[in-house]
Protein backbone atom coordinates (compact mmCIF):
# COMPACT_ATOMS: atom_id res chain seq x y z
CA UNK A 1 0.00 0.00 0.00
CA UNK A 2 1.28 2.99 -0.96
CA UNK A 3 1.01 6.07 1.47
CA UNK A 4 1.45 9.69 1.42
CA UNK A 5 0.88 12.02 4.63
CA UNK A 6 1.78 15.90 4.29
CA UNK A 7 0.70 18.46 6.26
CA UNK A 8 1.61 21.64 4.65
CA UNK A 9 0.13 25.30 4.24
CA UNK A 10 -0.28 25.52 0.81
CA UNK A 11 -3.34 23.93 -1.12
CA UNK A 12 -3.54 20.56 -3.01
CA UNK A 13 -4.09 19.52 -6.43
CA UNK A 14 -7.42 16.76 -6.22
CA UNK A 15 -6.69 15.50 -10.23
CA UNK A 16 -2.76 14.94 -9.24
CA UNK A 17 -3.46 13.84 -5.84
CA UNK A 18 -5.54 11.30 -7.17
CA UNK A 19 -3.74 9.82 -10.51
CA UNK A 20 -0.76 9.54 -8.13
CA UNK A 21 -2.86 6.70 -6.51
CA UNK A 22 -4.42 4.97 -9.87
CA UNK A 23 -0.92 5.27 -12.38
CA UNK A 24 -0.32 1.85 -11.17
CA UNK A 25 -3.68 0.61 -12.70
CA UNK A 26 -4.04 -1.64 -9.50
CA UNK A 27 -7.23 0.25 -8.43
CA UNK A 28 -10.34 0.87 -10.07
CA UNK A 29 -12.12 2.88 -7.15
CA UNK A 30 -10.90 6.27 -5.39
CA UNK A 31 -12.59 7.71 -2.42
CA UNK A 32 -11.57 10.84 -1.66
CA UNK A 33 -13.12 13.50 1.07
CA UNK A 34 -12.38 17.13 1.08
CA UNK A 35 -13.09 19.55 4.01
CA UNK A 36 -14.00 22.93 3.79
CA UNK A 37 -14.00 26.18 5.57
CA UNK A 38 -17.77 27.31 5.57
CA UNK A 39 -19.11 30.70 5.17
CA UNK A 40 -20.94 31.75 8.04
CA UNK A 41 -21.83 34.67 9.10
CA UNK A 42 -18.91 36.92 10.63
CA UNK A 43 -16.10 34.09 10.10
CA UNK A 44 -13.02 35.84 8.87
CA UNK A 45 -10.11 33.11 8.96
CA UNK A 46 -9.74 29.99 10.21
CA UNK A 47 -6.47 29.19 11.98
CA UNK A 48 -5.20 25.45 12.05
CA UNK A 49 -1.86 25.06 14.56
CA UNK A 50 -0.90 21.35 14.99
CA UNK A 51 1.66 19.34 17.16
CA UNK A 52 4.47 18.77 14.40
CA UNK A 53 5.92 14.97 14.24
CA UNK A 54 2.91 13.67 16.14
CA UNK A 55 0.20 14.48 13.70
CA UNK A 56 2.36 12.74 11.30
CA UNK A 57 2.92 9.37 13.35
CA UNK A 58 -0.31 9.46 14.83
CA UNK A 59 -1.75 9.65 11.11
CA UNK A 60 0.56 6.93 10.04
CA UNK A 61 -1.03 4.85 13.09
CA UNK A 62 -4.41 6.07 11.65
CA UNK A 63 -3.09 4.71 7.26
CA UNK A 64 -1.71 1.50 8.69
CA UNK A 65 -4.86 0.56 11.03
CA UNK A 66 -7.26 1.14 7.46
CA UNK A 67 -4.59 -0.84 5.74
CA UNK A 68 -4.99 -3.65 8.19
CA UNK A 69 -8.96 -3.60 7.87
CA UNK A 70 -9.35 -3.21 4.54
CA UNK A 71 -8.03 -4.15 1.00
CA UNK A 72 -6.14 -0.80 -0.19
CA UNK A 73 -3.49 0.32 -2.91
CA UNK A 74 -2.61 3.44 -1.50
CA UNK A 75 -3.78 6.35 0.80
CA UNK A 76 -3.02 9.93 0.53
CA UNK A 77 -3.88 12.12 3.44
CA UNK A 78 -3.00 15.70 2.63
CA UNK A 79 -3.96 18.50 6.32
CA UNK A 80 -3.32 22.44 6.15
CA UNK A 81 -2.13 24.22 8.89
CA UNK A 82 -1.95 27.84 8.98
CA UNK A 83 -4.72 31.11 8.06
CA UNK A 84 -7.41 29.91 5.47
CA UNK A 85 -10.18 31.75 4.52
CA UNK A 86 -13.84 30.57 4.29
CA UNK A 87 -14.43 28.28 1.22
CA UNK A 88 -10.84 27.28 1.49
CA UNK A 89 -9.90 23.10 1.66
CA UNK A 90 -8.89 22.12 4.78
CA UNK A 91 -7.90 18.75 4.44
CA UNK A 92 -7.96 15.41 1.85
CA UNK A 93 -8.11 11.72 2.47
CA UNK A 94 -8.23 9.84 -0.61
CA UNK A 95 -8.10 5.81 -0.91
CA UNK A 96 -7.56 3.59 -3.76
CA UNK A 97 -9.13 0.28 -3.34
CA UNK A 98 -10.12 -2.12 -6.07
CA UNK A 99 -12.92 -2.70 -4.28
CA UNK A 100 -14.95 0.56 -3.90
CA UNK A 101 -17.14 -0.21 -0.80
CA UNK A 102 -13.10 -1.02 0.86
CA UNK A 103 -12.36 2.85 -0.89
CA UNK A 104 -15.44 4.61 0.99
CA UNK A 105 -15.27 2.61 3.95
CA UNK A 106 -11.64 3.03 4.74
CA UNK A 107 -12.09 6.90 3.82
CA UNK A 108 -14.54 7.73 6.25
CA UNK A 109 -12.70 5.84 9.20
CA UNK A 110 -9.78 8.04 8.62
CA UNK A 111 -12.19 10.72 8.36
CA UNK A 112 -13.20 9.85 11.82
CA UNK A 113 -10.20 8.98 13.64
CA UNK A 114 -8.83 12.17 11.84
CA UNK A 115 -11.24 14.57 13.56
CA UNK A 116 -10.88 12.68 16.97
CA UNK A 117 -7.00 11.82 16.91
CA UNK A 118 -5.18 13.49 14.93
CA UNK A 119 -3.53 16.84 16.74
CA UNK A 120 -5.03 19.98 14.85
CA UNK A 121 -6.78 22.63 16.34
CA UNK A 122 -9.26 25.05 14.96
CA UNK A 123 -9.15 28.89 15.89
CA UNK A 124 -11.77 31.04 14.20
CA UNK A 125 -11.72 34.88 13.99
CA UNK A 126 -14.51 37.07 14.27
CA UNK A 127 -15.30 40.65 14.60
CA UNK A 128 -15.59 39.94 18.27
CA UNK A 129 -12.37 38.51 18.30
CA UNK A 130 -10.19 34.91 18.23
CA UNK A 131 -12.08 31.77 19.41
CA UNK A 132 -11.26 28.18 19.98
CA UNK A 133 -13.17 25.86 18.06
CA UNK A 134 -14.90 22.99 20.85
CA UNK A 135 -14.69 19.60 19.94
CA UNK A 136 -17.88 17.87 19.26
CA UNK A 137 -19.13 15.12 21.28
CA UNK A 138 -20.84 13.78 17.47
CA UNK A 139 -16.92 13.06 16.10
CA UNK A 140 -16.44 10.99 19.30
CA UNK A 141 -19.37 8.84 18.26
CA UNK A 142 -18.64 8.52 14.65
CA UNK A 143 -15.30 7.05 15.35
CA UNK A 144 -16.54 4.98 18.32
CA UNK A 145 -18.89 3.25 15.81
CA UNK A 146 -15.54 1.84 14.58
CA UNK A 147 -14.61 0.01 17.41
CA UNK A 148 -13.99 -3.60 17.18
CA UNK B 1 11.38 16.81 30.90
CA UNK B 2 10.22 18.08 27.56
CA UNK B 3 6.60 19.94 28.57
CA UNK B 4 4.81 20.89 24.97
CA UNK B 5 1.46 23.08 25.08
CA UNK B 6 -1.14 23.79 22.15
CA UNK B 7 -3.80 25.76 21.57
CA UNK B 8 -5.61 27.25 24.49
CA UNK B 9 -3.71 25.30 27.08
CA UNK B 10 -0.40 27.09 25.36
CA UNK B 11 -2.17 30.90 25.72
CA UNK B 12 -3.09 30.26 29.03
CA UNK B 13 0.43 29.25 30.46
CA UNK B 14 1.74 31.88 28.73
CA UNK B 15 4.52 29.10 26.53
CA UNK B 16 4.67 26.67 23.84
CA UNK B 17 7.43 24.43 25.66
CA UNK B 18 9.31 24.02 28.63
CA UNK B 19 12.17 21.59 29.91
CA UNK B 20 11.75 20.72 33.87
CA UNK B 21 13.15 17.97 36.19
CA UNK B 22 10.51 16.47 38.09
CA UNK B 23 9.76 13.35 40.21
CA UNK B 24 8.96 9.97 37.96
CA UNK B 25 5.13 9.41 38.03
CA UNK B 26 2.02 9.34 35.94
CA UNK B 27 0.41 11.27 33.92
CA UNK B 28 -2.27 12.49 36.44
CA UNK B 29 0.70 13.13 39.47
CA UNK B 30 2.30 15.42 36.58
CA UNK B 31 -0.26 17.84 36.59
CA UNK B 32 -1.12 17.70 40.03
CA UNK B 33 2.55 19.35 39.93
CA UNK B 34 2.20 21.73 37.25
CA UNK B 35 -1.15 23.00 38.59
CA UNK B 36 0.73 24.18 41.75
CA UNK B 37 3.12 26.36 39.46
CA UNK B 38 1.06 29.11 38.97
CA UNK B 39 -2.85 30.79 38.25
CA UNK B 40 -1.32 30.17 34.69
CA UNK B 41 -1.59 26.73 35.19
CA UNK B 42 -3.66 26.38 37.80
CA UNK B 43 -6.43 28.47 35.38
CA UNK B 44 -4.93 25.99 31.99
CA UNK B 45 -5.37 22.82 34.27
CA UNK B 46 -8.98 24.01 36.19
CA UNK B 47 -11.02 21.37 34.10
CA UNK B 48 -9.42 17.71 33.44
CA UNK B 49 -11.88 16.76 31.55
CA UNK B 50 -11.00 19.49 28.59
CA UNK B 51 -7.06 18.81 28.84
CA UNK B 52 -5.59 15.76 26.55
CA UNK B 53 -2.36 14.49 26.89
CA UNK B 54 0.29 12.74 24.53
CA UNK B 55 3.19 11.08 26.27
CA UNK B 56 6.23 10.50 23.72
CA UNK B 57 3.75 11.63 20.37
CA UNK B 58 1.06 8.97 21.63
CA UNK B 59 -2.64 9.60 23.52
CA UNK B 60 -2.16 8.68 27.25
CA UNK B 61 -4.56 9.06 29.97
CA UNK B 62 -3.75 9.75 33.53
CA UNK B 63 -2.50 6.81 34.56
CA UNK B 64 0.64 6.39 31.83
CA UNK B 65 3.49 6.54 33.36
CA UNK B 66 6.16 9.23 32.36
CA UNK B 67 10.00 9.76 32.76
CA UNK B 68 13.00 11.78 32.59
CA UNK B 69 13.55 11.87 29.44
CA UNK B 70 9.85 11.94 27.85
CA UNK B 71 8.10 14.49 25.30
CA UNK B 72 5.10 15.43 27.27
CA UNK B 73 2.13 17.38 26.19
CA UNK B 74 -0.97 19.10 26.87
CA UNK B 75 -3.68 19.97 24.76
CA UNK B 76 -7.45 20.61 24.17
CA UNK B 77 -9.74 17.66 22.38
CA UNK B 78 -8.69 18.00 18.80
CA UNK B 79 -11.00 19.78 16.45
CA UNK B 80 -8.92 18.99 12.77
CA UNK B 81 -10.15 17.61 9.71
CA UNK C 1 -29.97 21.00 -3.85
CA UNK C 2 -27.81 21.99 -6.61
CA UNK C 3 -27.44 19.30 -9.32
CA UNK C 4 -25.23 17.94 -12.16
CA UNK C 5 -25.75 15.29 -14.73
CA UNK C 6 -23.18 15.24 -17.47
CA UNK C 7 -22.79 12.26 -20.17
CA UNK C 8 -19.69 13.27 -22.14
CA UNK C 9 -16.61 11.65 -23.73
CA UNK C 10 -14.23 14.15 -22.47
CA UNK C 11 -12.31 14.06 -19.17
CA UNK C 12 -13.07 15.79 -15.98
CA UNK C 13 -11.28 18.42 -13.93
CA UNK C 14 -12.04 17.10 -9.90
CA UNK C 15 -10.55 20.51 -8.95
CA UNK C 16 -13.72 22.33 -10.67
CA UNK C 17 -16.00 20.37 -9.91
CA UNK C 18 -15.33 20.05 -5.95
CA UNK C 19 -15.23 24.00 -6.36
CA UNK C 20 -18.74 23.90 -7.95
CA UNK C 21 -19.92 21.94 -4.98
CA UNK C 22 -18.73 24.46 -2.52
CA UNK C 23 -18.45 27.94 -3.87
CA UNK C 24 -21.71 28.83 -1.94
CA UNK C 25 -20.00 27.74 1.17
CA UNK C 26 -22.79 25.69 2.21
CA UNK C 27 -21.02 22.50 2.63
CA UNK C 28 -17.94 21.94 4.86
CA UNK C 29 -18.05 18.07 3.42
CA UNK C 30 -17.59 16.89 -0.25
CA UNK C 31 -17.32 12.95 -0.40
CA UNK C 32 -16.16 11.96 -3.68
CA UNK C 33 -15.56 8.94 -6.13
CA UNK C 34 -14.12 8.19 -9.07
CA UNK C 35 -13.83 5.06 -10.91
CA UNK C 36 -11.18 3.77 -13.43
CA UNK C 37 -10.36 1.58 -16.15
CA UNK C 38 -7.63 -0.82 -14.34
CA UNK C 39 -4.43 -2.01 -16.16
CA UNK C 40 -4.99 -5.88 -16.39
CA UNK C 41 -3.20 -8.23 -19.18
CA UNK C 42 -3.91 -7.55 -22.52
CA UNK C 43 -7.29 -4.68 -21.51
CA UNK C 44 -6.73 -2.04 -24.41
CA UNK C 45 -9.57 -0.27 -24.83
CA UNK C 46 -12.55 0.04 -22.80
CA UNK C 47 -16.00 1.23 -25.10
CA UNK C 48 -18.74 2.30 -23.29
CA UNK C 49 -22.34 2.51 -25.07
CA UNK C 50 -25.33 4.42 -23.26
CA UNK C 51 -28.75 4.96 -23.59
CA UNK C 52 -29.03 8.21 -24.35
CA UNK C 53 -31.72 10.52 -22.07
CA UNK C 54 -32.37 7.51 -20.13
CA UNK C 55 -29.16 7.78 -19.38
CA UNK C 56 -29.33 11.26 -18.00
CA UNK C 57 -32.88 10.30 -17.15
CA UNK C 58 -32.30 7.56 -14.36
CA UNK C 59 -29.43 9.33 -12.65
CA UNK C 60 -32.19 12.30 -11.94
CA UNK C 61 -34.12 9.96 -10.27
CA UNK C 62 -31.35 8.17 -8.12
CA UNK C 63 -30.18 11.51 -7.17
CA UNK C 64 -33.41 13.34 -6.02
CA UNK C 65 -33.64 9.55 -4.29
CA UNK C 66 -30.84 10.55 -2.67
CA UNK C 67 -32.00 14.06 -1.78
CA UNK C 68 -34.59 12.70 0.38
CA UNK C 69 -32.35 10.24 2.33
CA UNK C 70 -29.85 12.84 3.07
CA UNK C 71 -29.64 15.99 3.64
CA UNK C 72 -27.48 17.38 0.64
CA UNK C 73 -26.25 20.76 -0.50
CA UNK C 74 -25.32 20.02 -4.03
CA UNK C 75 -24.68 16.28 -6.23
CA UNK C 76 -22.29 16.35 -9.39
CA UNK C 77 -22.48 13.00 -11.61
CA UNK C 78 -20.33 12.39 -14.51
CA UNK C 79 -19.67 9.61 -16.61
CA UNK C 80 -17.74 9.57 -19.96
CA UNK C 81 -18.66 7.20 -23.04
CA UNK C 82 -16.34 6.47 -25.54
CA UNK C 83 -13.44 4.35 -25.98
CA UNK C 84 -11.42 5.18 -23.03
CA UNK C 85 -7.68 3.42 -21.93
CA UNK C 86 -6.27 1.79 -19.17
CA UNK C 87 -5.79 4.26 -16.37
CA UNK C 88 -8.48 6.53 -17.92
CA UNK C 89 -10.99 7.90 -15.47
CA UNK C 90 -14.35 6.88 -16.21
CA UNK C 91 -16.90 8.23 -14.13
CA UNK C 92 -17.75 11.03 -11.02
CA UNK C 93 -19.83 10.92 -8.32
CA UNK C 94 -19.47 14.50 -5.97
CA UNK C 95 -21.47 14.77 -3.18
CA UNK C 96 -21.73 17.93 -0.80
CA UNK C 97 -23.32 18.21 2.68
CA UNK C 98 -22.97 20.24 6.13
CA UNK C 99 -22.72 16.53 7.57
CA UNK C 100 -19.88 14.30 6.38
CA UNK C 101 -21.91 11.13 7.00
CA UNK C 102 -24.35 12.34 4.97
CA UNK C 103 -21.82 13.27 1.85
CA UNK C 104 -20.36 9.48 2.73
CA UNK C 105 -23.59 7.51 2.35
CA UNK C 106 -25.21 9.12 -0.48
CA UNK C 107 -22.39 9.10 -2.91
CA UNK C 108 -21.76 5.62 -2.02
CA UNK C 109 -25.79 5.25 -2.75
CA UNK C 110 -25.35 6.36 -6.13
CA UNK C 111 -22.34 4.50 -7.09
CA UNK C 112 -24.22 1.39 -6.01
CA UNK C 113 -27.75 2.56 -7.92
CA UNK C 114 -25.18 3.34 -10.59
CA UNK C 115 -23.63 0.22 -11.19
CA UNK C 116 -27.30 -1.73 -11.37
CA UNK C 117 -29.77 1.10 -12.78
CA UNK C 118 -28.10 3.54 -15.28
CA UNK C 119 -28.04 2.31 -19.04
CA UNK C 120 -24.00 2.08 -19.68
CA UNK C 121 -22.67 -1.04 -21.53
CA UNK C 122 -18.98 -1.71 -21.71
CA UNK C 123 -17.09 -3.32 -24.03
CA UNK C 124 -13.61 -4.76 -23.48
CA UNK C 125 -11.04 -5.00 -26.27
CA UNK C 126 -8.49 -7.49 -25.68
CA UNK C 127 -5.95 -9.24 -28.25
CA UNK C 128 -8.65 -11.85 -28.70
CA UNK C 129 -11.30 -9.64 -29.88
CA UNK C 130 -13.95 -7.70 -27.99
CA UNK C 131 -16.22 -8.83 -25.14
CA UNK C 132 -19.26 -7.19 -23.40
CA UNK C 133 -18.09 -7.22 -19.61
CA UNK C 134 -20.69 -9.47 -17.52
CA UNK C 135 -22.99 -7.45 -15.16
CA UNK C 136 -21.70 -8.74 -11.50
CA UNK C 137 -23.87 -9.73 -8.79
CA UNK C 138 -22.15 -7.93 -6.21
CA UNK C 139 -23.12 -5.25 -7.23
CA UNK C 140 -27.08 -5.86 -7.34
CA UNK C 141 -26.01 -7.23 -3.70
CA UNK C 142 -24.44 -3.43 -3.29
CA UNK C 143 -28.16 -1.69 -3.98
CA UNK C 144 -29.90 -4.47 -2.37
CA UNK C 145 -28.57 -2.92 1.02
CA UNK C 146 -30.51 0.34 0.75
CA UNK C 147 -33.54 -1.03 0.09
CA UNK C 148 -35.76 0.81 3.00
CA UNK D 1 -43.95 1.21 -30.98
CA UNK D 2 -40.55 2.19 -31.12
CA UNK D 3 -37.95 -0.18 -30.30
CA UNK D 4 -34.43 0.10 -29.01
CA UNK D 5 -31.47 -2.37 -28.66
CA UNK D 6 -27.94 -1.53 -27.01
CA UNK D 7 -24.71 -3.65 -26.42
CA UNK D 8 -24.91 -7.10 -27.67
CA UNK D 9 -28.99 -7.40 -27.80
CA UNK D 10 -27.91 -4.54 -30.57
CA UNK D 11 -25.19 -6.50 -32.26
CA UNK D 12 -27.32 -9.94 -32.47
CA UNK D 13 -30.38 -8.62 -33.98
CA UNK D 14 -28.45 -6.49 -36.38
CA UNK D 15 -29.90 -2.79 -35.73
CA UNK D 16 -29.96 -0.81 -32.86
CA UNK D 17 -33.78 0.89 -33.56
CA UNK D 18 -36.81 -0.35 -35.68
CA UNK D 19 -40.49 1.14 -35.87
CA UNK D 20 -43.44 -1.74 -35.68
CA UNK D 21 -46.74 -1.94 -35.01
CA UNK D 22 -47.67 -4.11 -32.33
CA UNK D 23 -50.63 -5.95 -30.78
CA UNK D 24 -50.70 -3.81 -27.46
CA UNK D 25 -49.91 -6.00 -24.58
CA UNK D 26 -47.21 -6.26 -22.08
CA UNK D 27 -43.79 -6.79 -21.74
CA UNK D 28 -43.52 -10.60 -21.76
CA UNK D 29 -45.76 -10.71 -24.46
CA UNK D 30 -43.40 -8.51 -26.88
CA UNK D 31 -40.68 -10.28 -26.21
CA UNK D 32 -43.01 -13.71 -27.46
CA UNK D 33 -43.76 -11.94 -30.53
CA UNK D 34 -39.95 -10.80 -31.02
CA UNK D 35 -38.44 -14.23 -30.84
CA UNK D 36 -40.84 -15.46 -33.55
CA UNK D 37 -39.28 -12.79 -36.46
CA UNK D 38 -36.19 -14.38 -37.08
CA UNK D 39 -33.08 -16.19 -35.95
CA UNK D 40 -31.14 -13.17 -34.70
CA UNK D 41 -34.51 -11.97 -32.37
CA UNK D 42 -34.49 -15.67 -31.11
CA UNK D 43 -30.61 -15.30 -30.78
CA UNK D 44 -31.03 -12.15 -28.86
CA UNK D 45 -33.71 -13.04 -26.83
CA UNK D 46 -32.93 -16.60 -26.10
CA UNK D 47 -31.80 -16.22 -22.07
CA UNK D 48 -34.23 -13.76 -20.59
CA UNK D 49 -32.30 -13.84 -18.00
CA UNK D 50 -30.20 -11.67 -19.30
CA UNK D 51 -32.58 -9.12 -20.93
CA UNK D 52 -33.47 -6.38 -18.83
CA UNK D 53 -36.34 -3.89 -20.32
CA UNK D 54 -37.01 -0.47 -20.48
CA UNK D 55 -40.83 1.14 -21.34
CA UNK D 56 -40.64 4.89 -21.98
CA UNK D 57 -37.08 5.26 -20.26
CA UNK D 58 -37.85 3.25 -17.21
CA UNK D 59 -37.06 0.45 -15.81
CA UNK D 60 -40.10 -2.34 -16.48
CA UNK D 61 -40.89 -5.64 -15.58
CA UNK D 62 -42.12 -8.72 -17.60
CA UNK D 63 -46.18 -7.61 -16.92
CA UNK D 64 -45.34 -4.12 -17.55
CA UNK D 65 -47.59 -2.83 -20.38
CA UNK D 66 -46.75 -1.54 -23.38
CA UNK D 67 -48.96 0.79 -25.71
CA UNK D 68 -48.37 1.43 -29.55
CA UNK D 69 -46.68 4.50 -28.96
CA UNK D 70 -44.12 3.50 -26.12
CA UNK D 71 -40.45 3.57 -26.86
CA UNK D 72 -39.67 0.24 -25.43
CA UNK D 73 -36.08 -0.39 -25.62
CA UNK D 74 -33.69 -3.98 -24.62
CA UNK D 75 -30.64 -4.51 -23.19
CA UNK D 76 -27.79 -6.73 -21.09
CA UNK D 77 -28.29 -5.88 -17.49
CA UNK D 78 -26.04 -2.65 -17.17
CA UNK D 79 -22.12 -2.24 -16.50
CA UNK D 80 -21.87 1.42 -15.86
CA UNK D 81 -20.02 3.60 -13.40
Amino acid sequence: MQTRIRIQREDFDLNAEVANLTTDGEAGAVASFTGHVRKEGDLSTLTLEHYPHMTEAEITRLVAEAGTRWPLTGVTVIHRVGSLKPGDRIVLVAVASQHRHAAFQACEFLMDFLKTHAPFWKEEARTDGHHWVEHRHSDDDAAERWKK
Amino acid sequence: MNLLYFAWVRQKIGKSEEQMTLPVGDVASLIAHLKNLGPNYADAFADLTRIRVAVNQHHAGPDAPVAPHDEVAFFPPVTGG
